[in-house]
């Protein structure tokens, strides 16, 4: 079954060196003297290996194989084995678009030539990151894994402090460096475990392991630590929002777009383990996803910083897969065919919904940045005429982001919709169906979300002179973006290729599933309606244009002011900010959302000048985490009194040590 | 000769319990040195006479009892300080401590096997003992001389127990005699100097500031 | 061959005494670390037959000792070149004797098979470094000194009385009494127990203290606080091997004795207490190179534990001795300069390193991030073998505080780390004329090239001399 | 195939009569004699031969609202069956999309509205973003229950199933959902208690407020958009008040024509006896109706 046409190199082969040749682009420029010559080098160098590697995926994805290479390394943990099953070649089509994609766009975003100090590290360490993560696909030894997944995480650190002398910087450094070393922390219990289980370093094959001996609890725990930290599931997300605001943002594009789908590969890859997954698993994917979905997309209605904002709706995102996987491993679990197949294939077409309007988002955030020069969206507005084609793109991203049909975004929570609705006669897990209320409340709060967004950026008149001098981007930052709302644009009106595309990956973790669900030839007549409602509505949408345009040929058109309800003297400074825009919803889920607000009192007949400020709070993490590290540092400071410096008590010590090791002795 | 041997050793502890009891450091380095001629002897009184054996005890004799405290007394009088005010722990509870712990080494030394040339001497006790006299000056007093003093006192214990060894490996008694005294006499020496010159004083207590605030 | 490894040192320091130049001595004083390097390489690969009468034997575990301080010392004589260069204001004549002279002693602790020799040159070993670590001539270095060496004295003397009751026993046992480790591994049997465990319990609190195990660390911040920063990776990256080497002959009589649980318990427990001390200690630490004393306070528990679990865990130790210290080396060197840049040592003054010192901050956050067991650093091999190891053998205890305290140690070292080496220089810090040169930076980036190196790749030969070590570790079945 | 074109005709005629039945209706009650049924017809057909006026700061997204927002009513329009008769395109899960449409139309409008740069605009697509994301979760109770009563997955079918045998079996719950489903119905369509159409205070409006700037044909467009939704969404909403099926299929076409007119009648007469609501309370009772949704599904799936 595994046969390529004679004369073609093995894909596998082409995939491996396509990741080397990400990880040596940035090589290169470390060593060349002139600025930019090295960057222009790097984008040349992860184009080649998109080019390589992508059709390299996708062959593996579709000849539904595995090929495996073992490499004997000098390390005293057993070959390390690289394989490419479907589930790898899937996971690695975003790592090589976006990184290309972002490679580009940091020609025109971040230019050599006004970073000179600060580009070098960000392309080297770019190119690293990339090919860390398209090695850790394809990683088999636990140990190999480890080091990809290590590498991976530092290098997005390097890249996220590069601007450290901003003090917010280093603070999200450091957060998110704590952060990710815990999550490798439990990995590092994860993998010994997985040692002492098996007795081999290389990863379990699917399926062969039992999930009955109590030890794989702790296991599964210390994978959900680990893993879930990286993808910032709820509660572990703590680090997420100030690292990918404060990164670079063609950086927070491969951050959200492919990092965070790390941790969700690693999460797939352990279930591929067990044959057996007990019900419980999918029962707490599914409530942390849930969790993760709508708080975090709570939170994001809350924000005002651009970048906040997408870090949240990340968040929500990443529940939202989860969720999806949680419902498919009950589905798994309980033998549950369709529900296993359509939750399945809905955690994977999102993953990759994902990886494509989430990157668009944050690089069209670059743009704007990069013209106004501030994150904060009470400030901006009005670009959408200054920057007419970055702003078109972006739209498509939000449109997609909200889960509104025609596009692809839409498409995975369709499907997990079917799913949770096809428990509905008389299954046991009948009650899952009460998910999809949730979901529909995230993706109103979603909508709310996004058209602030869109609209205190783009729409409106302009709130300061930033704003008003904004300037449409360079093609090489349009490009990336292009890329990405096309390929949204065409999952969103095609939907059943996508699905064929997805349900490669889908038969190699759940087999049994898909040939007992076997409908997938029903689900494609189903997606076929909508691609084919889509292009209705495309039509329907065109004639009405079609329509009124010829009605406004034919009748006067003037153009005046914004009509200020009689008021005359109607200021930009007037319009509904971001805060003001979400003052009601956080007002309705007052509780969720907290903010901090400082609102002046106006007195007397002329007030003087004040200014109202909303500064949305991270929960988690200053209720719970800064406390427990107070409490721990003072602690720890009670404790140093022991080194106070008197010699004579240092002898004691010694001494005690001496009696007691005696005593023990005998 | 046996007996006589046990009552040098019993002198011996005696004078721990002087260096133990006393505050005036001149005295306690008297002592010390007295400490040093008696361990100087003590082969002597176990072993056949040889050259060897003489030349051993001529230089534990002249280090432990003259050099060694001349050296101590220089930096007593250069730092100009007679006694060991305030010690950490009063000079009665410090006895106390070094009745019991010679006890406990009594009791301890019991448990332990000897071979039966050693079997009624009470070398392994006295060395016990003085290890822990030296150990309870270490960490009672205050002045970098008394915690000089105090370690002379544990090498003397150490050097005690040596002497069970010194015919069977008698290179190696004597290096790690030696090289004892090299760091008590000449290193230490030295870094008192260096800290009477610093600190114009000899109070270790001063000398606490390095530490984890 | 053996005579020559102690005595080309030797040479070594008289040729550096009689030298009046302060500007050549360095020089001299590299070449003969070469040379050093020169003979230990020439050693390991045709050792030569037991000499002496059994005194002196290069086995394995020397092998590794040997080779990770001889090429630790070669680095950071290259690098005293550079240092000493802007320390031009005193004589550097003591320091590069005692540097030769603890070298010597060095090579001798590792070839002797015989405890009692070994045990006077580590005493050497102690006593030449006292001078070095009072290089500064100040207040707080007299301080250190006289901590270091008054701790370090009780602590030695008490191993020697642990090989009294060794000898002891032999004569009590009726066996040809000595303290060649053969002979002793040999007659293990019918040495009495009362004797030997005392000795046993005496030997891990000397070399303990020597090697700086909690609690009897205490003198480590002191000293490697104050001492150069050459001076310090000395110490913590070599003499803290000589005391394990010893701590591993001791491990050897054990298993000889049959009664090694008791050992092994307290080795785990003393690691397990050096690592958290060393995690509570890390936290907050303002001044970094004590924060760098208590990180070889942790790794010394590390390689305690390791040792202590046995099994797996052994390679894992050996391969921390040289792990750990070509990271210290780099950690060492690189605070060396940021310390002489800054003149300070404190974290309030010393910010924006990577603006001032690009390479030096660079090698510093490197090394922390290799010391601190991230790959592709050599120090996670070590530590991964460790953690599976105790998974391995179900002490899952053991496993949970030891990586428990390896992230809390983590958060530590990077809440100082980092505000170092990142941001801006503050105004009010101390300009002084120290920049990064060929000479101060190269070492370390040497060292941590082998680092990054061993992390990746162990060679065939290291990795066969490392299980033959093993294997004279493992316990009989 | 005839069944398509009067569905098709229905959609595309008759939703104005019902906004003119309405008015009607409120103008009996306020003993007026009111405009004619087909006013609203006359008002779209001026509109359209108005001319318009931009704003100088909306760019192209101004003018796609009102596009949108038609289209995408209209192709929820073919999801959705009339009285007996199946919708003419129906696969199982379109009530979902069904679902999503209409936030579709909306996003759009609401970026229309933003568009302009207005304060009032701002504000009142604030409001309806709010208000409708909390009507949310009330359609989907809904379309559970109907789900698991057909046990089908496409709006002909549950809905065709709906019948007064259902009543029987599952009245209560039926109750509760028709509850929730008419605030949702009037929320959805900004009638009284929720929304004035024709008031003319902009600070208490919501949807019309966003629609301040449009102006002739949009405006023509937007007004023939808001009565089809509402005849849409009141199709869905007959279903579960008035299941009566004939089984004669032109008759069943009057049976719906006939129901569609009550409800236009009922609506008016809420609008003449209540009053409109404080903006506070809404989002309270917008959370009972869904609370109502959530019961009547929990008592059919227990």
């Amino acid at each position: 079954m595994y046969s390529f046409p004679q004369g073609f190199p093995d894909p596998a082969i082409l995939a491996i060196i396509a990741a080397l040749i990400t990880g040596c682009a940035g090589i290169p420029g470390l060593f060349l003297r002139t600025a930019g010559a090295g960057q222009v080098i790097a984008v040349g160098m992860q184009m080649l290996a998109a080019l390589l590697g992508i059709p390299a995926a996708l062959a593996l994805l579709f000849a539904r194989a595995t090929v495996t290479y073992t490499l004997n390394w000098g390390l005293p943990f057993g070959p390390c084995e690289l394989a490419i099953d479907p589930l790898s070649a899937f996971f690695l089509l975003p790592v090589f678009a976006v990184g290309a994609a972002g490679s580009l766009f940091a020609v025109g975003y971040w230019p050599a030539a006004a970073h000179r100090s600060s580009e070098r590290g960000l392309t080297f360490f770019f190119g690293l990151l990339t090919s860390s993560m398209a090695l850790l696909v394809m990683a088999r030894n636990g140990v190999f894994f480890l080091m990809t997944w290590e590498i991976m995480a530092l290098s997005a650190y390097f890249l996220l402090v590069t601007e450290h002398e901003r003090e917010d910087v280093r603070r999200a450094g450091i957060l998110y460096l704590i952060a990710t070393h815990t999550g490798s922390a439990a990995l590092l219990v994860f993998f010994s475990l997985l040692v002492a289980r098996t007795g081999s370093f290389l990863l379990p094959a699917a399926g062969s392991l039992s999930a009955l001996p109590p030890m794989m609890m702790s296991v599964a725990v210390a994978a959900l630590l680990g893993f879930g930290a990286k993808a910032g599931i709820m509660p572990l997300h703590v680090w997420l929002p100030s690292a990918h605001a404060n990164a670079p943002s063609h950086v927070s594009a491969m951050m959200s777009g492919v990092m965070l789908k790390m941790g969700l590969y690693g999460i797939f890859r352990t279930l591929t383990f067990f044959h057996d997954p007990p019900l419980l698993w999918g029962a707490v994917l599914t409530v942390a996803g849930i969790t993760s979905a709508l708080a975090g997309i709570a939170f994001a209605s809350a924000q005002h910083d651009l970048k906040r904002l997408l870090a949240y709706s990340s968040i929500e995102n990443i529940g939202i897969i989860t969720t999806a996987l949680g419902v498919a491993m009950l589905g798994y679990s309980s033998h549950s065919h369709t529900l296993a197949y359509l939750g399945l294939a809905a955690a994977l077409l999102h993953i990759l919904n994902h990886s494509l309007f989430k990157p668009l988002l944050f690089l069209g955030s670059g743009v704007v940045i990069h013209a106004t020069g501030t994150r904060d969206m009470n400030l901006m507005g009005g670009l959408g005429k200054r920057m007419p084609k970055a702003a078109l793109l972006f739209l498509v991203g939000v449109v997609a982001i909200c889960g509104i049909p025609p596009l692809n975004g839409f498409v995975s929570e369709f499907l997990l919709y079917l799913g949770l609705f096809s428990q509905l006669q008389g299954s046991s897990l009948a009650y899952i169906v009460l998910l999809a209320p949730a979901l529909a409340l995230v993706g109103g709060l979603a909508v709310i979300s996004f058209t602030k967004l869109y609209g205190s950026v783009f729409l409106g008149t302009p709130r300061n002179s930033a704003a008003a001098h904004g300037h449409e981007a360079g093609a090489t930052m349009l490009m990336p973006m292009g890329f990405f709302a096309l390929c949204c644009v065409v999952i969103g009106l095609f939907p059943q290729f996508a699905l064929g595309l997805i349900s490669p990956a889908l038969a190699s973790f759940m087999p049994m599933a898909t040939a007992a669900a076997g409908q997938s030839s029903e689900y494609m007549t189903i997606l076929g309606r909508l691609s084919l409602l889509g292009i209705l509505l495309l039509a329907a949408s065109a004639a009405i244009a079609l329509f009124w345009s010829l009605r406004l040929q034919r009748l006067p058109v003037l153009s005046a002011a914004t009509w200020g309800c009689g008021y005359q003297r109607a200021t930009a400074r007037m319009q509904y900010v971001a805060s003001s825009f979400s003052e009601i919803a956080i007002s309705v889920f007052d509780g969720i959302i907290r903010q901090r607000s400082e609102r002046p009192v106006l007195s007397g007949l002329f007030p003087r000048p004040a200014r109202c400020v909303d500064l949305p709070s991270e929960t988690v993490l200053e209720r719970i985490i800064t406390p427990a590290f107070t409490v721990a540092g003072s602690a720890f400071a009670f404790l140093r009194r022991l080194q106070h410096g008197q010699m004579h008590v240092y002898m004691i010590y010694i001494f005690a040590t001496l009696f007691i090791l005696m005593i023990w002795a005998h | 000769m046996i007996s006589l041997a046990d009552q040098f050793l019993v002198l011996v502890l005696l004078i721990n319990f002087i260096s133990l009891g006393t505050s005036r450091l001149i005295f306690s380095i008297r002592a010390v040195a007295a400490q040093g001629v008696i361990l100087g002897i003590l082969p002597g009184l176990i072993h056949p006479f040889s050259w060897h054996l003489v030349g051993i005890t001529a230089v534990i004799i002249a280090a432990k009892g003259f050099i060694i405290p001349l050296l101590l007394n220089r930096a007593v009088r250069s730092a100009e300080i007679k006694r060991e005010v305030e010690p950490f722990l009063g000079y009665v509870p410090t006895l106390l401590l070094g009745a019991l712990f010679t006890a406990l080494s009594f009791g301890f030394a019991g448990k332990l096997p000897l071979a039966p040339e050693h079997q009624n001497y009470m070398f392994v006790p006295a060395s016990i003992a003085t290890l822990m006299s030296g150990f309870l000056i270490l960490t009672t007093r205050r002045k970098a001389i008394s915690q000089v003093i105090g370690y002379l006192v544990l090498e003397n214990g150490i050097f005690i127990f040596g002497l069970l060894l010194a015919e069977a490996m008698p290179i190696m008694v004597e290096a790690g005699a030696l090289l004892d005294l090299l760091v008590g006499t000449f290193v230490m020496g030295i870094v008192i100097n260096h800290i009477s010159r610093e600190f114009s004083s000899l109070d270790t207590s001063r000398l606490t500031s390095l530490k984890e605030e | 061959m053996f005579a020559a490894l102690i005595i080309l040192p030797l040479i070594g320091a008289a040729v550096t005494w009689l030298i009046p130049y302060d500007r050549l001595r360095p020089k001299v004083f590299s070449l003969f670390a070469l040379g050093h390097l020169g003979l230990t390489v020439q050693l390991l690969s045709n050792t030569p037959p037991p000499s002496a009468g059994g005194w002196f034997v290069l086995d394995a575990l020397g092998k590794i000792v040997l080779l990770g301080t001889s090429v630790l010392f070669l680095f950071c004589a290259v690098y005293s070149i550079g240092y000493l260069y802007y320390r031009r204001e005193r004589s550097n004549r003591i320091l590069c004797v005692g540097m030769l002279v603890c070298l010597s002693a060095a090579s001798m602790v590792t070839i002797t098979h015989h405890l009692g020799l070994m045990w006077v040159a580590l005493e050497t070993t102690t006593i030449s470094m006292a001078p070095l670590i009072y290089f500064n001539r100040n207040a707080r270095s007299i301080e250190a000194t006289w901590k270091y060496l008054l701790i370090c004295s009780v602590g030695v003397a008490l191993a020697l009385i642990g090989l009294y009751f060794l000898a002891y026993a032999t004569i009590v046992a009726k066996v040809e009494p000595s303290l060649l480790l053969d002979d002793l591994v040999r007659d293990a049997g019918k040495l009495s127990s009362g004797w030997v465990h005392a000795a046993f319990v005496f030997l891990l609190v000397g070399f303990g203290s020597k090697m700086g195990l909690a609690p009897l660390h205490s003198w480590k911040p002191d000293a490697y606080g104050e001492a150069p920063g050459l001076v310090g990776a000395m110490l913590a990256g070599g003499l803290v091997n000589l005391a394990f080497l010893a701590l591993l002959r001791v491990y050897q009589l054990c298993l000889a004795t049959k009664e090694i649980t008791f050992f092994q318990n307290a080795l785990v427990s003393m690691g397990l207490i050096s690592m958290v001390f060393a995690a509570i200690f890390m936290a907050r630490q303002a001044d970094f190179k004590r924060m760098l004393a208590y990180s070889s306070v942790e790794h010394v528990g590390i390689m305690a534990v390791a040792l202590g679990l046995g099994g797996k865990a052994i390679f894992g130790a050996l391969f921390h001795i040289l792990a750990n210290s070509l990271s210290k080396g780099v950690m060492f060197l690189a605070s060396g300069n940021i310390h002489r840049s800054y003149n300070s040592k404190n974290t309030s003054q010393v910010k924006g390193v990577l603006r001032r010192l690009p390479w030096s901050g660079a090698l510093f956050l490197a090394g922390f991030i290799a010391i601190t067991g991230s790959p592709p650093f050599a120090p996670f091999i070590s530590e991964f073998t460790i953690i599976s190891s105790a998974f391995i053998q179900g002490r899952v205890v053991v496993a949970l505080i030891f990586i428990v305290s390896l992230a809390i140690i983590f958060i530590g070292m990077a809440l100082t780390v980092l505000p170092m080496v990142m941001g801006e220089v503050p105004q009010e810090s101390e300009s002084t004329s120290y920049r990064d040169t060929v000479w101060t930076v190269g070492p370390p980036l040497g060292l941590l090239l082998l680092v990054f190196l061993l992390g990746v790749w162990i060679p065939e030969p290291l990795m066969s001399l490392l299980n033959e070590a093993a294997a004279l570790l493992e316990v009989p079945r | 195939m005839t069944n398509i074109i009067i569905h098709t005709f229905l959609a595309l005629l008759m939703p104005p009569l019902l906004l003119g039945v309405i008015a009607k209706t409120k103008a009996a009650f306020g003993g007026r004699v009111g405009a004619p049924f087909l006013q609203p017809y006359y008002d779209i057909l001026r509109l359209l031969h108005k001319g318009s006026v931009f704003s100088t700061t909306t760019t192209w997204v101004f003018r796609a609202g009102p596009i949108v927002a038609l289209a995408t009513t209209a192709v929820a329009a073919l999801l959705m069956p009339f009285g007996a008769h199946p919708a003419p395109i129906s696969f199982s899960g379109d009530m979902i999309l069904y679902a999503y449409l209409f936030a579709l139309g909306r996003f759009f409008t609401m970026a229309a509205a933003l568009d302009t740069g207005s304060s009032f605009e701002g504000m009142g697509s604030a409001r309806e973003a709010t208000y409708s994301c909390l009507a949310e979760p009330t359609l989907f109770f809904a379309l559970i229950t109907l789900s698991r009563l057909s046990g089908s997955y496409s709006l002909s079918q549950m809905l065709a199933n709906v019948t007064p045998g259902a009543w029987l079996y599952a009245g209560a719950s039926l109750l509760l959902l028709i509850g929730g489903m008419f605030i949702v119905l009037l929320v959805e369509n900004c009638r009284i208690p929720f929304d004035d159409p024709n008031t003319h205070l902009e600070l208490t409006m919501i949807h019309e407020v966003m629609v301040l700037d449009h102006s002739g044909p949009a405006f023509g467009i937007i007004q023939y958009a808001a009565a089809l939704k509402l005849f849409v969404l009141g199709a869905f909403f007959i279903h579960l008040a008035l299941p009566f099926a004939t089984g004669n299929a032109y008759l069943d076409w009057g049976v719906f024509i006939a129901s569609m007119l009550l409800l236009a009648v009922v609506i008016g007469v809420v609008e003449s006896v209540m009053a409109r609501l404080r903006l506070v309370r809404i989002p309270q009772l917008l959370v009972a109706a869904t609370i109502l949704a959530a019961f009547s599904t929990l008592l059919i799936i227990r």
